[in-house]
């Protein structure tokens, strides 16, 4: 598969382990991608919280560059981004007036013609095709699917699984040979864009994701998003000591996940980056089975 | 107690206004609350989502000064959550991203939101200069304005020695034309917060 | 010369606009007497050529009035005038005719006042229009 | 050549005070045709009416103009005039120059010149009149009624009892509908089998209805007073007259753990099945898409034990025709699906419930025999949080509209767990309480004062469940929309009430049209409610929007007695105001094409193909013709019909056009 990359300024900077885990494991799955040149930053989550045209001209330009670069698809890893692009093509295509007010900023045609699409996506479609015999170690830990806000919403913008128990993650991890727990934290927010700015929201935020995670079994939470990881890694320290209690929560992009299944190197997935250590207690697995069995589906609701 | 007169020079109600910009309406809203109930952040709002937007539902000037100068439209995250569950679908996000604006239009924000305007300027700032995110200027810059020197002291130096802040930022090629964007939306550089 | 005397013929369905008319008279409302009405089931039941036909004969403009949408008393039979109303207007258009002759409106059998409004404010804007006088050309195309 | 008498009414001063009555009468003589002309100070008075009798018979008039009132006041008097004196009635007309003219008008020359043009109008008109005869259709006076709920069942009873045949087709394998599932019902709290299950009984018994359960309409023909009627009667599998509902078939057989439709999933049944104790008639089914031996070929179980040998695999389904003269729908309505909100956890977590659900578990007929327990673990809740408007009013992922009777019944609901579990604490999380009716918001009020349920206005965003809690995300709007989080044991929501998933093609099958929620529409929402707008078809109860027992109640028996009144004599009588098509002799037959557009545009389905044949059965051409038991006489297809084929008796081209000519 050959895709447009928008990697995003953050997986160039502190979230780069995700960049490195996703150009680590690309080869195995056989992902070719493109950088759009010269692409710049989104604006999330500032411009829009300043001016409305910024935060649709900020991204029109970098879709406007993907179009004369010639893709079709583009692949925007953290949701963040992918949001802002998603929800500004969405926004373009509807108010004609607005396309054209906005290209005349960017000083290009914006015509909408790239599709924008999540991590979650393109990783979905790579594992339907088949991954047998490239998992060489099993990543066999109960973990819990973090999707966060903005994959799933606005349903009717994005577009993508079911906006409130979403599954993509969870089938993926699955292939993988975890056990995604089912918990309830799976979209809630964790705080976004205030892992700087407002760190004591961010801390009361994380810690309920994280406590729930760890009250249902989980042995690390597996993200898609740099925000996310930001809040729930960097942060966790923070939301420990909001809760007074420890999580020592490992979090995990799902790309470094992935990489450890197909037996790459910690190092060349960038775990040593993360502030939580990434390690695993060595037993417990039996127990977080029975905890994933008892989340299908209860008899006697369903007609059948 | 409330009054619906309005000064001659007051112009117009913001929620028209509102419509006129976003295509959203304030009347559509039914005032059930399940924004309010599902909102990450409600409880440290002044004002829950809803209660926002009733604000613009009966065109009382003094209820939409309140709107402007509360701390809720800083604090909302985006997180489209409300939206998701409206059963109206009334696009809250985009009402708090337009009363943001008409806050900082009017220089009218909530004290508390200080830091956060801070934040996304000096995000802005860099964005505009780089046309990149350059995260350790990011910080620099600020913590120079919100004066929060010491906040992170101890997370970000475990950050550099991660490799996870680069020391340089990534300039991309064609600055004038984001600096052209810039001018053409936010207007000529805003005045430090 | 005296002023011109616009004749106005009206087309109007037996359920509201006839019975509005009705309620114009027991409410003693005036209005100008240029108008002479024809009464039908339905407003469904007028074709272009009965429009033309008035043309024809001399009427310098036409008022067709009917029940309000979702109120006609067949169901749909406004809802088909209105349709065919639309398309006649094109076709008028379309052949040069002066379209502002033609007058729509909705009229229940509730609003005395609002057919004698209705009435009034055609005949102004058809003296305005001054007489009709492409009748012969309609006449010799066939309608008469 | 016409002999037009025209009668000039004064109406006191009222029509004499502003128009010139000589002058008219001067010149309606002169209009060709007329051959007398008077006036008179009341035409509808004894003296006014005996002038119009004498004129008619003295100078042989074809045709009568009253210039007076207008027609709507007293058109019915002057034809009846008319009639009396051996001119049909549809010879008459009346020219308005009351209320079209002299009510309207200042007292001037032009004021006459109206009224005299006025009359000219109508003789012009008068002239091209032909006589016209009221129409006679047969009725069969035997009426179908579709769905065996309390709307299907009381308009039965009703109907059955004025003398008249019913045939009441039910699709389940009982009747009873929805109402045989509630456990007791507002504004009383009586129990709702107690009053209904007799009603059920005296259905079955009643000599005048035919009862066909498990059955449903194929299809519909004919017109009012004349349908014809094909009903499917699904094989039960086991032959009724035999069966005498002893029930050991359903003991023996082994599938006992399918979830039961009445039970609304909260208990179980067996393949062979009965829906419920008092179910009428109290006899079993086989489930097909279950059942082993339709599966897989073996089993019978049920057969070897039955005592009366009434089990028939092999029976097929039965077609069944019949003629009715009139048809009541009262199919009822199902309840939206959860499913919508997965914000909600519905079918995720067990103790996550809807209103139908609750009503099983409240009912002392139902899986818990009465007591209020958990569907995860059987424990008595301890605190039960109602969800209203769970579906209705949300545009976004449900229906626009109100459901009208769910705040009725949570109030209920929380009451009724009130009253069994004492020491419980009910919430209500609510947008508006809508309690219109008689003793309703002295229900409610009831419900919060008295038995202490806490009503918290604001919508519910999210539930999850944590360490066996339901932990329910609301606001309080009343609060400043404060977050509010429950930890509740079991949530019901009140789920909205939706269209029968089939409505659509019902509606379609029965030539009843439908609004856009997909309930059937009747003729006109305020004058015409049980009505559609197809003759002799009526609607009632909640298949034409959602409606609670007793307004379904007083529309079915209002339906009932529109059926009695039709039937009340052996034929129709009806205005001749009808449309028709142009018949000639062969061998052109009909100027009609056959294009057919007549038939889209009639908003009655009065538009029926003849096909036209040679002697030895070829066919020459199919051509319109109206069904004249069906048409309202609108007219809509004769403006549409380009070949001019089409005609409306008593407004035809011919008499509008020389309106038109003498204006
Ligand atoms: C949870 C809940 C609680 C309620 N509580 C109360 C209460 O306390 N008090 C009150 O007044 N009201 C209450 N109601 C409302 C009440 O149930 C309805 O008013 C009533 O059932 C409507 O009766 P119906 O006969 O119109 O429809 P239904 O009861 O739905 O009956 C329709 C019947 O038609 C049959 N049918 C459907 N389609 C076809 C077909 N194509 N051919 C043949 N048969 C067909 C169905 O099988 C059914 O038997 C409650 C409703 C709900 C959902
Ligand atoms: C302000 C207002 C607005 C409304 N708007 C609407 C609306 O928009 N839509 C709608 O659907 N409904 C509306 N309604 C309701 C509507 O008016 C009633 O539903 C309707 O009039 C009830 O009709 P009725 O025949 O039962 O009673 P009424 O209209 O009250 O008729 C009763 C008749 O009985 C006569 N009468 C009384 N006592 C005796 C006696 N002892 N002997 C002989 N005759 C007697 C009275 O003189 C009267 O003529 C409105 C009501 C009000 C007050
Ligand atoms: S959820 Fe929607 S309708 Fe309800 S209060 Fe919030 S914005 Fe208004
Ligand atoms: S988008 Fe803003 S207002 Fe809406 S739920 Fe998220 S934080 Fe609250
Ligand atoms: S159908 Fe309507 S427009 Fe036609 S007569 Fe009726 S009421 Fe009037
Ligand atoms: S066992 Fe036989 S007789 Fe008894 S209910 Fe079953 S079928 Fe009927
Ligand atoms: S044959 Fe079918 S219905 Fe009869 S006992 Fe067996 S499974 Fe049950
Ligand atoms: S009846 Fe009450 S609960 Fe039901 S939809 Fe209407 S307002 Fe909501
Ligand atoms: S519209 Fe006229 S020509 Fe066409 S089928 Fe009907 S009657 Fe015949
Ligand atoms: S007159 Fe109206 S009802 Fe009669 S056949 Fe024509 S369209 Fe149908």
């Amino acid at each position: 598969m050959k895709l447009g990359y928008f990697p995003g300024c953050s997986l160039q900077g502190s979230a780069g382990e995700f960049d490195e885990s996703l150009q680590a494991i690309a080869p195995a799955l056989g992902l070719e991608l493109i950088e759009i040149p010269d692409w710049s930053c989104c604006g999330a989550s500032a411009a829009h919280n300043l001016n409305r045209l910024l935060a649709l001209a900020l991204p029109a330009r970098t879709l406007a560059l993907a179009e004369r670069a010639g893709f079709r698809e583009v692949l925007v890893p953290c949701s963040a981004c992918y949001s802002r692009l998603i929800l500004t093509r969405h926004e373009l295509e509807q108010d004609e007036g607005l396309r054209r007010q906005v290209s005349e900023i960017i000083g290009m045609e914006y015509q909408g013609t790239v599709r924008v699409l999540n991590i979650l996506e393109v990783m979905g479609q790579i594992f339907q095709d088949g991954l047998k015999g490239k998992i060489t170690k099993p990543f066999e830990h109960p973990v819990a699917c973090y999707y966060g806000c903005l994959l799933v919403r606005p349903p009717k913008v994005v577009q993508f699984d079911r906006p409130e128990d979403p599954r993509t993650m969870d089938e993926l991890m699955k292939k993988i040979g975890a056990e995604p727990i089912d918990w309830a934290f799976k979209v809630e927010c964790c705080g976004a864009g205030f892992s700087i700015s407002r760190t004591d929201l961010v801390a009361k935020l994380s810690s309920k994701i994280l406590a729930d995670a760890q009250r249902r079994g989980a042995e690390a939470i597996i993200v898609a998003c740099p925000m996310c990881h930001a809040n729930l890694d960097m942060r966790q320290e923070k939301a420990e000591k909001w809760a007074g209690k420890k999580y020592s929560m490992p979090v995990l992009y799902l790309t470094q996940a992935i990489g450890l299944a197909l037996g790459l190197p910690e190092k060349k997935l960038a775990l040593h980056q993360h502030l939580v250590p990434v390690s695993f207690p060595v037993k417990a697995k039996p127990a977080a089975k029975a905890k994933a069995e008892t989340a299908s589906q209860p008899a006697g609701q369903s007609e059948e | 107690m409330l009054s619906q007169a309005r000064p001659g020079s007051k112009g117009r109600p913001l929620a028209d206004r509102l419509r006129e910009f976003t295509g959203e309406s304030a009347a559509k809203c039914y005032q059930c609350g399940k924004c309010s109930a599902g909102c990450p952040l409600a409880a440290e709002m002044d004002f829950p989502p809803s209660q926002i937007l009733r604000m613009l539902q009966l065109g009382f000037p003094t209820l939409e000064a309140k709107a402007i100068a509360s701390l809720s439209i800083w604090l909302c995250l985006t997180c489209e959550t409300c939206l998701a569950r409206c059963p109206q679908e009334v696009d809250l996000p985009k009402i708090m991203e337009f009363l943001r604006e008409e806050s900082l239009r009017e220089k009218k924000f909530h004290p508390q939101a200080k830091e956060i305007i801070a934040f996304h300027r000096a995000f802005l700032d860099s964005v505009q200069a780089a046309g990149r995110l350059y995260e350790i200027g990011l910080i620099a810059d600020y913590k120079a304005r919100s004066r929060h020197l010491f906040q992170d002291v101890l997370v970000a130096p475990k950050l550099f020695w991660r490799g996870k802040l680069k020391l340089f930022p990534h300039l991309i090629k064609d600055r004038s034309n984001i600096s052209r964007i810039f001018s053409k939306t936010l207007g000529k550089k805003e005045p430090s917060g | 010369m005296a002023e011109f005397e616009p004749k106005i013929v009206a087309f109007v369905c037996n359920w509201c606009t006839y019975a509005g008319a009705d309620l114009t008279g027991t409410s003693r409302i005036k209005y100008a007497h240029n108008v002479r009405m024809i009464r039908l089931p339905c407003t469904g039941r007028i074709d272009f050529m009965l429009l033309l036909k008035a043309f024809a004969r001399g009427a310098d403009g036409v008022i067709v009035s009917g029940c309000h949408p979702g109120d006609c008393h067949y169901t749909a039979g406004n809802y088909h005038a209105r349709r065919r109303w639309i398309l006649f207007r094109q076709l008028l258009d379309f052949l040069g005719f002066d379209t502002q002759r033609l007058h729509f409106a909705w009229v229940s059998a509730a609003e005395g006042a609002k057919w004698a409004e209705t009435v009034n404010s055609v005949v102004e804007e058809v003296r305005r229009l001054g007489p009709f006088q492409n009748y012969q050309q309609l006449a010799r195309a066939g309608i008469e | 050549m016409s002999r037009i008498g025209v009668f000039l009414c004064h109406c006191g001063e009222n029509i004499a005070g502003t128009v010139d009555p000589g002058k008219v009468v001067e010149a309606a003589n002169r209009i060709p045709g007329v051959v007398h002309s008077i006036d008179y100070k009341y035409m509808c008075s004894d003296p006014g009416q005996s002038l119009i009798r004498e004129a008619i018979k003295e100078k042989g008039l074809t045709g009568v103009i009253v210039a007076a009132c207008s027609p709507r006041m007293h058109e019915p008097t002057f034809r009846r005039v008319c009639a009396e004196s051996g001119l049909n009635a549809f010879l008459c007309e009346m020219a308005n120059v009351r209320e079209h003219c002299s009510w309207v008008h200042e007292k001037s020359e032009l004021t006459t010149a109206k009224a005299i043009d006025l009359v000219r109008i109508m003789v012009e008109k008068a002239k091209r009149n032909r006589p016209l005869f009221p129409i006679k259709v047969p009725v069969t006076k035997t009426a179908l009624v579709l769905g065996g709920g309390i709307a299907g069942i009381q308009a039965s009873l009703d109907i059955a009892n004025a003398g008249h045949k019913v045939i009441l087709v039910e699709r389940d394998p009982s009747i009873g509908g929805h109402m045989a599932q509630l456990s007791e019902t507002f504004p009383t709290l009586d129990c709702s089998q107690c009053i209904l299950t007799p009603r059920m009984v005296e259905v079955a018994q009643h000599p005048n209805i035919t009862l066909h359960t498990y059955s449903e309409l194929e299809s519909v023909d004919g017109f009012i007073g004349n349908f014809k009627v094909k009903i499917r009667k699904k094989a039960r599998g086991i032959d009724e007259k035999l069966c005498t509902g002893c029930g050991v078939c359903a003991q023996k057989c082994p599938l006992k753990k399918i979830p039961s439709e009445f039970n609304a999933a909260m208990g179980m049944r067996t393949a062979i099945y009965t829906p419920f104790p008092q179910a009428v008639p109290n006899k079993p089914v086989i489930d097909k898409k279950r059942c082993t031996y339709y599966l897989k070929g073996k089993c019978k179980a049920c057969e070897k034990a039955c005592p009366a040998e009434a089990i028939r695999f092999d029976q097929p389904d039965e077609i069944i025709e019949v003629e009715t003269g009139a048809i009541v729908c009262t199919t009822g309505f199902e309840v939206l699906s959860t499913e919508f909100f997965p914000e909600y956890g519905y079918g995720k977590y067990k103790d996550v419930i809807n209103g139908l659900q609750f009503e099983r578990l409240a009912s002392a007929s139902g899986p818990t025999l009465g007591a209020i327990r958990r569907p995860s673990d059987g424990k008595e809740p301890e605190t039960v949080v109602f969800i209203a408007c769970a579906g209705s009013r949300d545009p976004a992922k449900g229906i626009e509209y109100c459901s009208k009777i769910c705040c009725m019944y949570t109030a209920k609901h929380a009451m009724l767990y009130k009253h069994k579990v004492h020491q419980g604490t009910p919430y209500v999380f609510y947008m508006d309480i809508r309690a219109g009716g008689k003793m309703y918001e002295e229900f409610v009020r009831r419900a919060i004062e008295e038995d202490g349920v806490k009503y918290i206005r604001g919508r519910v965003s999210r539930i999850y469940e944590q360490d066996g809690k339901l932990i329910v995300k609301g606001a309080d709007t009343l609060l400043g929309a404060q977050p509010v989080e429950i930890e509740a044991d079991l949530v019901v929501l009140a789920t909205a009430m939706v269209a029968n998933s089939g409505a659509e093609e019902l509606a379609k099958k029965i030539h009843v049209s439908y609004d856009s929620y997909h309930f059937l529409a009747e003729a006109h929402p305020k004058l015409r409610p049980v009505e559609t707008n197809t003759a002799g078809i009526f609607l009632a109860g909640a298949c034409q929007a959602p409606r609670d027992i007793p307004e379904t109640v007083a529309q079915a028996s209002g339906a009932a007695s529109k059926v009695a009144a039709l039937f009340s004599a052996d034929e129709l009588s009806r205005e001749p105001v009808i449309a028709v098509v142009h018949r000639t002799a062969p061998p052109i037959f009909s100027i009609c094409e056959g294009c057919f557009m007549c038939e889209q545009a009639c908003p009655f389905q009065a538009i029926e193909r003849e096909e036209i044949k040679t002697r030895d059965g070829k066919l020459i051409k199919v051509v319109a013709k109206v069904n004249p038991g069906v048409c309202q006489g609108c007219g809509t297809c004769v403006a549409l019909c380009r070949a001019k084929a089409l005609d409306l008796q008593g407004f035809s081209n011919e008499q509008v056009y020389a309106e038109v000519m003498a204006v």
